[in-house]
């Protein structure tokens, strides 16, 4: 089980601050992992619609689409940060 | 690295600016320069607070690793950050960074260093409160901040302003 | 300029660093950055404190010219430069220069280039005294800052930092 | 008569914060009169020896060596600002 957060306008449209999910073994991204999460219900998929404006950090970590799951115990989704 | 005083908090609450940076002050030995920028929600025509979001755990570690990386760029010799996250009204402050050094450049530039990254590198996001009731948008991430980055890699900033 | 607030004040007694910032940011109108710089007596092995000798009038034209200045470089809404004259004991606040922008990098920019020019442009002498009683030397200027100077005159720093 | 005010050692070494001086006609720059005026006593001599860490002042604004001293009421001597 991985634990799967979203933060900002991610967690608003799909309607969950996180989540446990089983993810399949052959999910091996970054990119695999929004592809196969966008498949889990309308919401997913309109929240993952445009990649481009989305961030990824495994682990807490701020990793690159090409990026391997590394077995990431935590993965988190969200929008370009915009503190301070 | 251990004789550097590093503060890093994230908190719901109001805090004591002056408390704060006067302790920070005392907490750094041989203080010369103290530099310290303060963010405030400012006022337009419908706002009337933000909201802001983080990611608890690794906003933190995001936050010292750059008061780290300031500190391994200047002779820093105490280094302070506050973000208030939850529901902050127009006038108030959000974000606190100080910075301390036996000389002005590098207070200035170690202060102003962890607010650009800050800004674009730390797990924190905005939504609009508005004034006549319900919520505004998300703020989007400004690119004159992610290209504001940029301007520290150069590598003859930190030599020529010691 | 008629909406800038600008404070200049040159005095023998301490002042209160945070009603000094918090009245400046009251005064300056939609402030979402106040970067403010203290340059405190620092210590060393013989030094108790410092003399502060300055050129009444000059003095503060100057400053008040060189704030002018930093107005038309930046987008600032509120300036405020304290300095201290007479006797100064180790940590105790020299000076104090706060700056009020709209955005962080108009304030930090204001702030660094007003202690910059106030450093070796404005007409202020310091001379020990000693911690053994007695007086010491006239801290000579240095050349590091005069040299501070001339990364301002770069015509694309105003530009690429809005 | 000309106001002139010393600052830091240029003062402690001529003795005085000020004093009230006619200057001759024939001294028309910063320089000649600074010539002149280390003439005026071993003090002033003393003062004023090292003209290049000298700095002056005519009536408030800072000038160099070839300035004219353009019938300045205030002329103003010190070494280089060391503020802040």
């Amino acid at each position: 089980m991985t634990k799967l957060l979203y933060f900002s306008w991610v967690r608003e449209r799909i309607g969950v601050a996180g989540e446990e999910r089983d993810i399949p073994s052959t999910v091996s991204t970054v990119e695999q992992f929004l592809n196969w999460l966008s498949q889990q219900g309308e919401q997913y998929e309109n929240a993952l619609a445009d990649a481009a404006s989305l961030r990824v950090a495994l682990d807490q970590t701020h990793v690159t689409a090409d990026a391997p799951l590394n077995g990431a115990r935590e993965i988190a989704i969200f929008p370009p940060m915009s503190g301070g | 690295m251990s004789d550097r005083t590093i503060k890093i908090a994230i908190q719901q609450e109001p805090f004591d600016t002056q408390a704060e940076t006067d302790l920070l002050t005392r907490q750094s030995g041989n203080v010369g320069a103290l530099v310290s920028f303060s963010g405030i929600c400012r006022a337009d025509d419908t706002l009337s607070a933000l909201e802001l979001e983080h990611y608890p755990g690794m906003a933190e570690a995001q936050i010292r690793k750059i008061a780290d990386d300031a500190c391994a760029k200047w002779p820093i010799l105490g280094a302070l950050v506050i973000h208030r996250v939850g529901k902050i009204p127009v006038g108030e402050t959000i974000v606190l960074v100080a910075v301390t050094s036996a000389h002005r450049h590098a207070a200035f530039d170690g202060a102003s260093f962890i607010m650009d990254f800050l800004k674009s590198r730390a797990p924190f996001w905005k939504k609009e409160h508005l004034a006549e009731g319900g919520r505004g948008d998300w703020i989007d991430a400004k690119e004159s901040d992610e290209a504001a980055l940029s301007r520290w890699d150069q590598a003859a900033h930190s030599s020529h302003r010691s």
